[in-house]
């Protein structure tokens, strides 16, 4: 796997491998929330962990090492920051308020709404 | 052929293909036009392989050899014209012709984009017999297939979508198996091109060979099931009597595709070395088995087009098992047998649906399509108010009884011409004070016995349909319904009185496919154009 | 086409033919009398040693002089015969079919083509017999009459085939100069048998002879024609034909001779005890037919000349009755002798000629039947093959001619003497028109002329034929009438006594029994056969088919399953294959880590696939991104790019159709059979099974390398042949682009496959109604004053769909990103265009399908059209360039200021392919989502309906 | 001609990203932007209007800090647990501002930082449901969102 | 030694996204409602696209970059439509 | 690697196989998709299992160390074949259910 590693200074490969770590570890930290958390409106705060500085420290990782690695800038895992950072809470709204939708229909006094659903009982 | 010319080869592709890309920039209501544009596209294909089938059938010997993107043989695709599939390209175009034709009576009104899927279908099936590639075989199978699907679903209905689904399901586990077979192929012999691969099997060492034939045999399965071998088969009578008439019509060639494949590749792959009659067991008992459950079939359909979808069964029955006895001058016969009875089976499907419009006048098309509750502001079809034709019963009457002839394999049709050639180079004359074998007296007895059943079963279904019922109205059948069954049985007629030179045709092809090397060469040694100019000097000095 | 009313014209033309057919055979006269054989070829089938050869010697001369002869009578009085509102022009169309046939059969001079004229004198009388075909009984006779003689034809078939195996010719002259090879050959016996088989069933002689009788529901001329004069004689004339190269063995004695003795005597039995006139002549028939065969199958040439005279004195005498009884029927209106009698006094010169000719048939003489009965009664006393059938002869042969006496007496006595008749359905009958009686009274001085005078009229002709058929053989015989007071004549004299005793004992039995013999009455061969017939042709075939086959899906997938796991690992378990040692080295741990979650999600997939459809399916896309990974892993970054998009976009397919699925609880069918058990565990195993051997051919495959691959050049001249750096995109659009063209294609079909079938979709009732969510939330909206309905809707996605909305000019830019750098790295056109296609699609989930098509209006017919013919273009640009299709040009060009771009002519190939799969997969998504509108307007419809119903 | 100059101009950056800083690549990226933004215009989305561009830096800033601060905190509450008095509950929040591109970024904002969770918006009520992983009181939570990023949005888009 | 730590580095993260992808899939799997299963591939996909990414560190390439991209970019639809699908039972009305 | 590869292929191979076997129309389809994972695998395998040497040419890329590229085109091919044909059998689930009522293969009732 480590076919071609080209060469970075000392201080670059550190800097990556700290970088990394952190995102991996940040990444593995919210997964082991999203385990554990017991309700499901709690579950959706754990993967964020992932998205955010999960994502961020793995591409600083990317982007210094292949900088360096390539002597030219290379940034464009921004973009997949970027991305990321713009869909996530995309799906996340959806899928809670689809949660909080299903659960409302179930008459769970647990979630907060006006709603009731009146044939359900 | 040089030059343009040299294109025509590919033409039987380009050509529906470019006739259903334009089908598609046609308004779906201008219904007319659409049929005018592939009708057109479907007359030309039949001039084009009847170019294709002189070339073949002429003195010299070409060899069609395309390189596709000018790449060399085992590189790039290559598309082999030869007598095989100069038959079976020029079969094509007739049959679909004559659906074509047929369907523009009322059919093609009765769902969208008909036409933009019977040139497509053209296509894969044309592809098939021209490629010369395995890989390739697969895509044009699949275009083939897909195409399929939706002709049959056309018209909709759910015995149609039923039969479909089946159909659908059946042959998509059969791609799997196709693709499974493929890679194993590539995987142990690293080619795709089929010369190649004849040329390269007689080389791989023993674990590899194994291999080899494992994907063979996945591959088989495959075309198997597409030929319809019993227990592989048990979707086609249905699919077939489900489809609409000119689309059954047409699919009377499919079947006959997963044969042409399997002749081909038994041919150039297995015929000589290590390998050699590889699986020709198989075929031989398993074109047995699916006689016998085509013969019982036969018998037991009450429904015509039940009757002639085992008809087909019975067809690919007697097909396999005459390629599972691997003898040239059967095969030869039995190419054929091949040609008559698609001819047969086309005409006899698309028969069937003016038949039965007169048994029961509400059982025709607007019937089966309305349904009760489809949207009656689409694809309301025009009436059909064409006049109806003095002695209408007559014809169909001799029609019908020219199949039943024609199935059933009694004189002097062509059905006849082709059994009494494969049984004849079994135990007549081409077999001279050779006692025959158990194999032989088991194919002969099996293909009296289908034609016994058939007979039984045609006059059964004949007698029920035409003399059942004194006040069977006449149905009504358009001139351009009735034309083209009689143009398909007047192609048996042709067949029939001029056996000899078709035999001929026949008995070149079973040879040139008995001699691989011939393809193989053909095939290595074609080069590419690297400069058009040379080129032309070439050929003009050639001509001079 | 003639009108079919009219019965002159039509029966002028064929009488014309008929006359010509006679007079064409008499003219050959002069040459078939010096011996000549006169010939005619043409090619057929050559290679096969089939030829269109007519060959006409004494015999068939002879045979084309009766068949002509008799069959211009029969037209002519058929045109009396049939009525005015028959289709008559049918009716003598096939007549003369038939009767080139027949002539065909007895002029072959090739055995295939006369097996070929056998089988069209089958159809033709199908269609004959089948003449009045709202009769039930005539179709039934008719479809009777050709199953037997037509599976006869076949048998004939098998039989010629070998004689042509043996002999290595299916020439007729060749074939009867084999003999001696023929009767020594291994294969004999079974060619004789199957050519017995023909003949046998064609002559009706048992146990075959049933079809006959059940053929008389046909118009009388075809009973005198074919049934008399012709086509039952075929069979015989073939015994007769094939006499030299076939006779004179044991078992040509036993298998023929039991059979004409049989049928000799159980024919005129049975014929005693008919009630219908044509019933007894149809069984006398068959009673001569097997006097015929039992000659033949003596095996000696005197008793082949008698064979042969018999078959010419038949023909006439018979034919006559037939049209006679066909005059009776035609003007009393029935053929039931209990019903009449004393006809006489109604048509004397009818009744006269009957009687001669009846007495023709009993054997009376100066008659013709006399003559070859009394050859007949002297072979039938010599010893041919020491056996017990030669010994009963003798007597079987004077039994049976005193039965012939009786029923011809019979025949006369009953039907034109004794009381007046009474009851009849046709009331004063009277004699037929002059012209309807001309053939019988022809027939009937031909028999005078051969009975009293024989070797001055018949005496030439059938010395032709006899030597033409045993040629060196020929015996000498005499045509005289006396031949001394021999052992023969006595026996004729038995007959003839015990005949009319016989008569007159059961004459008051036989006016008021029912219709057959005694005994055999209820014993039918046309009910047994039948009865066979259907229970073998249709209930055990149905049985058999439902045994052997199935309509349901998983058999059949199962099958198909079954035998391509079995084709794959026979060729490995039969040639001893052993399977790869399985080695962990070299594994990477992360790789097996994604792998260990991919299977576990495949397997729950499969678990949760039948109640929990969006679990299996959020699965699924699992397992999907699992196997991308692993695209990446090895080596394939533009594999794992389509099969993410790919992954999203079945997702969502899938997703748009699950709503139309019913629902599914768990526990509903909780009741699990123990078959069902059976059946899960079976496919378990065989999924199991399945596993393990792809597993193993798997590893088997992937741990060989790839031998001498042309992989090697792909990767050496994609770059300097093909001008891109993508060896994989350089493949799909240059190297193997005519597979991409085709992959294309099918993409479109499905498409417009897709979009034809959903134009006729209509759910099910269940899935009819709104999903329950938005009833709940549109209840939701109209209880509450200040909401509005789909206020709910509204909320969901009044944010979202702002980032959803700013995603799609990013897409779009990515997709003419990933396009334009598909040649050199990861990408091309499938990518591109399942990304834009993506970037339209999520406008329909963001804003609904109203809201995306006011606002962006794709013709998706028009993109894949453009695709398709762009893609084709392209390629057919080459050959304008003198290249073969798809020939691709590529080049770098310098561009001010953007630098060095590719242009290869595979680029606009990938420009179709992209607006194809554009069109394609919008086309299809799009067409699935506008169910849910359609649904709307469905609902509305049918409610409207409904109320309408109401009112 | 330009109808979003900022996405335009967002979008040929998103292209050299991509395809590399050349000239030649920013010609294309410029004609694939312009495509791209034509095609946004047929879409006819709200337009945003952005008043105070000088007061995205600071926005993003701010997101910058808080996203790493509750990252910390979160990965402390998932590694340790909770506080004792901290519990997770919802939140209801009025909001004042209505632009949905502005309600849009504030949602990206509230959902991208780890602890809590935009659920629901009410059109009516103009009031935002939020989950919350760690909520200690719920004012300071209010107070928060109103003043650190309502405001500034408002500011930015008016 | 900066090969030995990146590969040290990029081997520790691999494993942690491995277990967090595993995390992911018993959510999947056990659910125990729809919603926690879509999270569940939601979560999935991200995690596989920060192992592409690492994937990359440690192969030193940059062409795997695409399927990461296409991740980040286009796998939230998959999940906005099993989204939409929970909440109106139909994904495009 | 060829080991995981080959058994992760042959668990999608038995999944894919039960489910096709199975009598919900759902279910076929998934098993389906489960089969052509699992055959696209397949191909792929079959020219030979490489780590980090994708078929991309480069100006110091030795090309006799890279993938097969062959294999890699062919399930391309698949893949969008396999899309279209998924889409397609999808449809006709759907038309079959719509018109018999049911999701059983054979467009049976369900026994209730
Ligand atoms: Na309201
Ligand atoms: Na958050």
């Amino acid at each position: 796997m480590m076919g071609s590693v080209v060469d970075i200074p000392l201080w670059g490969a550190i800097v990556v491998a700290f970088f990394l770590l952190i995102g991996a570890s940040l990444t593995l930290i919210g997964a082991i929330g999203f385990l554990r958390l017991p309700t499901f409106y709690e579950r959706i705060h754990a993967p964020t962990l992932g998205t955010s500085w999960g994502i961020g420290g793995i591409m600083l990782a990317s982007m210094i090492y292949f900088t360096l690695s390539s002597e030219r800038l290379v940034i464009h895992e921004i973009l997949i920051g970027i991305f990321v950072t713009v869909t996530t809470p995309v799906t996340l709204m959806l899928l809670a308020r689809a949660a909080l939708h299903r659960d409302r229909a179930e008459n769970d006094d647990s979630v907060p709404g006006k709603f009731r659903n009146d044939r359900e009982s | 052929m040089n030059g343009w010319a040299h294109h025509l080869i590919i033409a039987p592709v380009l050509l529906p293909l470019a006739a259903a890309a334009i089908l598609l920039f046609i308004d779906e209501r201008s219904r007319m036009l659409k049929g005018l544009v592939s009708l057109a596209a479907a007359l030309l294909l039949v001039v084009i392989s009847f170019v294709l089938f002189r070339i073949e059938s002429g003195p010299n010997d070409f060899e069609g050899v395309y390189l596709l993107g000018n790449w060399t043989a085992p590189f790039g695709i290559v598309l082999v014209l030869d007598a095989l599939s100069a038959l079976m390209l020029l079969l094509t175009s007739l049959l679909g012709l004559a659906a074509l034709v047929y369907s523009l009576a009322r059919w093609h009104t009765v769902g969208a984009h008909f036409h933009t899927m019977f040139q497509l279908l053209l296509m894969g099936v044309n592809g098939a017999f021209l490629t010369g590639d395995l890989f390739n075989l697969f895509v044009f199978f699949e275009v083939m297939l897909a195409a399929s699907y939706g002709l049959l679903l056309h018209g909709s209905g759910p015995l149609r979508v039923k039969a479909g689904m089946h159909y659908i399901a059946v042959n998509l586990a059969a791609a799997l198996l196709f693709l499974i077979g493929v890679s194993l192929i590539y995987g142990t012999t690293g080619t795709l091109n089929m010369a190649d691969l004849a040329a390269r099997i007689p080389e791989i060492e023993p674990d590899r060979r194994m291999l080899m034939e494992a994907g063979a045999g996945v591959l088989g399965i495959a075309f198997l099931i597409k030929a319809g071998m019993w227990p592989l088969c048990f979707w086609l009578p249905t699919a077939y009597s489900a489809a609409s008439a000119p689309v059954a019509g047409i699919f009377a060639i499919l079947s006959k595709l997963g044969i042409y494949v399997i002749l081909r590749l038994t041919m150039l792959l297995f015929g000589d070395g290590p390998s050699a009659g590889f699986g020709a067991n198989v075929l031989l008992y398993g074109g047995i088995a699916t006689l016998i459950f085509g013969i019982i079939g036969v018998l037991a359909s009450q429904a015509l087009g039940r009757l002639a979808g085992f008809s087909v069964l019975v067809s690919s029955g007697t097909l396999l098992m005459v390629l599972g006895i691997n003898d040239g001058a059967v095969s030869s016969g039995a190419l054929l047998y091949l040609v008559s009875s698609t001819l047969t089976i086309g005409a006899f499907f698309m028969l069937i649906e003016l038949v039965e419009r007169g048994q029961d006048a509400g059982a025709n098309v607007l019937a089966v399509t309305m349904e009760a509750y489809g949207d009656a502001d689409e694809d309301e079809p025009e009436e059909g108010d064409g006049v109806t034709m003095p002695g209408t019963m007559a014809i169909l009457g001799t029609c019908f009884a020219a199949c039943g002839i024609l199935l059933a394999g009694l004189p002097p049709l062509s059905g006849f011409v082709a059994k009494f050639a494969m049984l004849s180079s079994m135990m007549g004359t081409g077999a001279i004070g050779v006692p025959p074998t158990a194999a032989v007296w088991t194919l002969v007895v099996l293909v009296i016995l289908s034609g016994v059943a058939s007979l039984i079963a045609m006059t059964r279904a004949g007698i029920r349909t035409f003399w059942g019922s004194i006040e069977g109205t006449v149905p009504r059948v358009l001139v351009i319904e009735i034309v083209p069954v009689m143009f398909l049985l007047g192609l048996t007629l042709v067949l029939t009185v001029q056996a000899g030179p078709a035999m001929q045709y026949m008995d070149t092809t079973i040879r040139t496919l008995a001699n691989p090397s011939v393809y193989i060469d053909a095939v290595r040694n074609a080069t590419v154009i690297t400069d058009y100019d040379d080129q032309a000097k070439v050929s003009t000095e050639g001509t001079n | 086409m003639l009108k079919s009313s009219s019965r002159s014209l039509p029966s002028l033309i064929a009488g014309l033919v008929a006359l010509g057919c006679l007079a064409a055979s008499i003219a050959a006269y002069p040459a078939i009398a010096e011996g000549e054989i006169l010939r005619a070829n043409l090619e057929w089938l050559p290679q096969f040693g089939l030829e269109f050869a007519l060959r006409m010697d004494g015999f068939a001369w002879l045979f084309s002089v009766l068949i002509s002869g008799i069959g211009f009578l029969v037209v002519v009085y058929a045109r009396y015969y049939m009525s005015e509102d028959d289709p008559v022009p049918r009716f003598f169309s096939f007549l003369l079919a038939f009767m080139g046939a027949m002539l065909g059969i007895v002029i072959s001079g090739n055995v295939i083509l006369l097996s070929v004229f056998w089988e069209l004198t089958s159809i033709f009388s199908f269609l004959l017999i089948s003449y009045w075909h709202n009769s039930a009984a005539a179709r039934d006779g008719a479809r009777m009459s050709l199953t037997i003689t037509g599976v006869g034809g076949f048998c004939l078939l098998i039989g010629v085939l070998l004689l042509g195996n043996i002999v290595g010719s299916y020439d007729l002259d060749k074939i009867l100069a084999s003999g001696d090879v023929i009767r020594n050959h291994p294969l004999y016996l079974m060619a004789l048998i199957f050519i017995l088989l023909g003949a046998l069933t064609k002559s009706a002689q048992f146990p075959f002879h049933f079809w006959l009788p059940n053929a008389m529901a046909a118009p009388t001329p075809v009973s005198a024609f074919l049934h008399s004069a012709t086509m039952v004689k075929a069979g015989v004339f073939l015994l007769a034909r094939f006499w030299p190269a076939l006779a004179g063995s044991y078992e040509w004695f036993i298998l023929l001779g039991t059979a004409g003795i049989i049928t000799l005597l159980l024919g005129a039995y049975f014929a005693m005890f008919q009630q219908d006139l044509k019933g007894l002549l149809a069984y006398s028939t068959i009673s001569h037919l097997g006097l015929i065969t039992t000659l033949l199958s003596l095996g000696s040439p005197l008793a082949t000349v008698a064979a042969i005279f018999h078959m010419v004195n038949h023909a006439t005498f018979k034919a006559s009755l037939f049209m006679a009884a066909g005059i009776i029927d035609h003007e009393t209106g029935t053929r039931d002798m209990r019903r009449l009698s004393g006809l006489y006094r109604f048509l004397p010169f009818t009744a006269t000629l009957a009687m001669v000719a009846s007495a023709a048939m009993a054997g009376v003489p100066l008659l013709n039947g006399f003559l070859s009965k009394e050859m007949f009664f002297a072979e039938a006393v010599e010893t041919h093959a020491d056996s017990i059938l030669d010994r009963i002869l003798p007597y079987v042969a004077t039994l049976a001619g005193a039965f012939s006496v009786a029923y011809s007496l019979r025949f006369i006595h009953t039907v034109f003497f004794g009381r007046q008749p009474v009851d009849l359905p046709k009331p004063a009958p009277h004699e037929p028109p002059r012209w309807m009686r001309f053939p019988i009274e022809i027939l009937v001085v031909i028999c005078l002329i051969v009975g009293i005078v024989p070797s001055l009229s018949i005496g030439p002709f059938l010395h032709v034929a006899v030597t033409s058929v045993l040629g060196a053989d020929t015996p000498e015989y005499s045509l005289s009438i006396w031949h001394g007071f021999n052992l023969p004549l006595i026996m004729s004299m038995v007959a003839l006594v015990a005949g009319t005793v016989i008569y007159f004992v059961l004459r008051r039995y036989l006016a008021s029994c029912a219709d057959g013999p005694p005994v055999f009455r209820r014993l039918r061969g046309q009910r047994i056969f039948e009865r066979i017939l259907v229970e073998v042709s249709w209930r055990w075939a149905r049985l058999a088919e439902q045994r052997l086959g199935t309509r349901k899906l998983q058999p059949q997938l199962r099958w198909v399953v079954f035998t391509g796991f079995l084709a794959g690992m026979l060729p490995l378990t039969l040639s001893g294959f052993e399977p790869r040692p399985f080695a962990f080295s070299g594994v990477d741990p992360m790789f097996a880590v994604i792998w260990l979650i991919g299977i576990c999600l495949a397997i729950g997939t499969a678990f949760m696939a039948k109640y929990h459809r969006l679990a299996a399916l959020v699965m699924l896309g699992g397992v999907g991104l699992t196997v991308c990974i692993t695209f990446v892993w090895l080596s394939a970054p533009d594999l794992a790019v389509t099969q993410l998009l790919v992954e999203i976009v079945t997702t969502v397919l899938i997703l748009l159709g699950l709503r139309w699925l019913p629902k599914r609880n768990e526990g509903v069918d909780d009741a699990i059979t123990l078959r069902a058990r059976f059946r899960r565990f079976r496919d378990l195993a065989l999924a199991i099974v399945c596993g393990v051997g792809m597993t193993f051919v798997a590893y088997a495959v992937m741990t060989m390398p790839v031998p001498d691959a042309i992989a090697t050049y792909f990767l050496e001249n994609a770059y300097t042949e093909g001008g891109g750096r993508n060896v994989v995109n350089v493949i799909l659009v240059d190297f193997r682009g005519f597979d991409t063209l085709g992959e294309i294609a099918v993409l479109g079909i499905v498409a417009l496959t897709v979009y034809a079938l959903l134009r006729r979709f209509r759910p099910a009732a269940d899935s009819m109604s709104m999903p329950e969510q938005q009833l709940i939330q549109n209840r939701f909206d109209e209880e509450r004053p200040e909401r509005s309905a789909g206020d709910t809707v509204k909320e969901y996605l009044l944010i979202p769909s702002v980032i959803m909305q700013w995603m799609f000019p990013v897409l779009i830019t990515f997709a003419v990103y990933i396009f334009m750098r598909g040649h050199d790295l990861p990408g091309g056109g499938f990518s591109a265009g399942l990304t834009l296609s993506i970037a339209f699609l999520l406008q329909y989930l963001a804003g609904g399908t109203r809201w995306a098509e006011d606002r962006i209006r794709i013709l998706p017919l028009r993109w894949m059209g453009a695709g398709l013919l762009t893609a084709m273009v392209t390629g057919i640009g080459a050959w304008f360039l003198g290249y073969p299709f798809l020939t691709s040009h590529s080049r770098y060009i310098e561009l001010p200021l953007i630098g060095k771009m590719p242009a290869a002519t595979a680029l606009f190939f990938d420009l179709g392919v992209f607006l194809l799969v554009v069109g394609s997969a919008v086309l299809i998504l799009v067409a699935l989502a506008h169910q849910s509108i359609r649904i709307n307007r469905l609902r509305a419809s049918d409610t409207e309906k409904t109320k309408g119903g109401e009112a | 001609m330009l109808p979003y100059p900022l996405l335009t101009v967002s979008l040929i950056l998103m292209w050299m990203l991509l395809g590399g800083f050349t000239p030649g690549q920013f010609i294309l990226g410029t004609l694939v932007a312009v495509f791209a933004s034509w095609a946004m215009a047929s879409l006819r989305p709200d337009k945003p209007k952005i008043r105070k561009w000088h007061l995205l830096p600071k926005l993003v800033a701010i997101v910058f800090l808080d996203i790493i601060r509750s990252n910390i905190a979160v990965a402390k509450v998932l590694i340790f647990g909770r506080s004792k008095t901290g519990r997770a509950g919802f939140l209801s929040i009025p909001l004042e501002i209505e632009d949905r591109t502005a309600l849009a970024v504030l949602a990206i904002i509230l959902t991208s930082t780890p602890g809590s969770a935009w659920l629901e918006y009410d059109q009516h009520d103009k009031t935002v449901l939020l989950h919350v992983l760690d909520l200690l009181d719920e004012d300071e939570w209010i107070g928060l969102v109103k003043n650190r990023y309502e405001k500034l949005l408002m500011e930015i888009f008016a | 030694m900066s090969a030995i730590i990146i590969f040290t580095a990029v081997s520790l993260a691999q494993l942690m996204i491995g277990a967090a992808m595993a995390i992911a899939a018993v959510r999947m799997f056990r659910g125990p409602r729809a919603q926690d299963r879509i999270i569940g591939l939601d979560a999935l996909y991200i995690n596989a696209m920060l192992l592409l990414v690492t994937f990359g560190i440690g192969t030193g390439r940059v062409v795997y970059f695409e399927a990461a991209l296409v991740i980040g970019m286009l796998g939230f639809v998959s999940t906005v439509a099993l989204a939409k699908f929970l909440m109106r039972g139909e994904v495009i009305e | 690697m060829e080991i995981i590869l080959s058994i992760a292929i042959g668990v999608m191979t038995t999944c894919g196989v039960w489910l096709l076997l199975r009598p919900r129309t759902y279910q076929v389809i998934v098993g389906l998709s489960m089969l052509s994972y699992a055959v696209n695998l397949f191909i792929f395998g079959v020219g030979g299992v490489k780590t980090n040497v994708p078929p991309l040419l480069g100006d110091d890329v030795v090309t006799s160390s890279l993938a097969d590229p062959v294999p890699q085109a062919l399930v391309l091919t698949a893949i969008v074949i396999g899309f279209a044909t998924t889409a397609l059998f999808l449809v006709v689930l759907l038309a079959s259910r719509g018109l018999t009522g049911t999701d059983h293969v054979d467009g049976r009732g369900d026994r209730k």
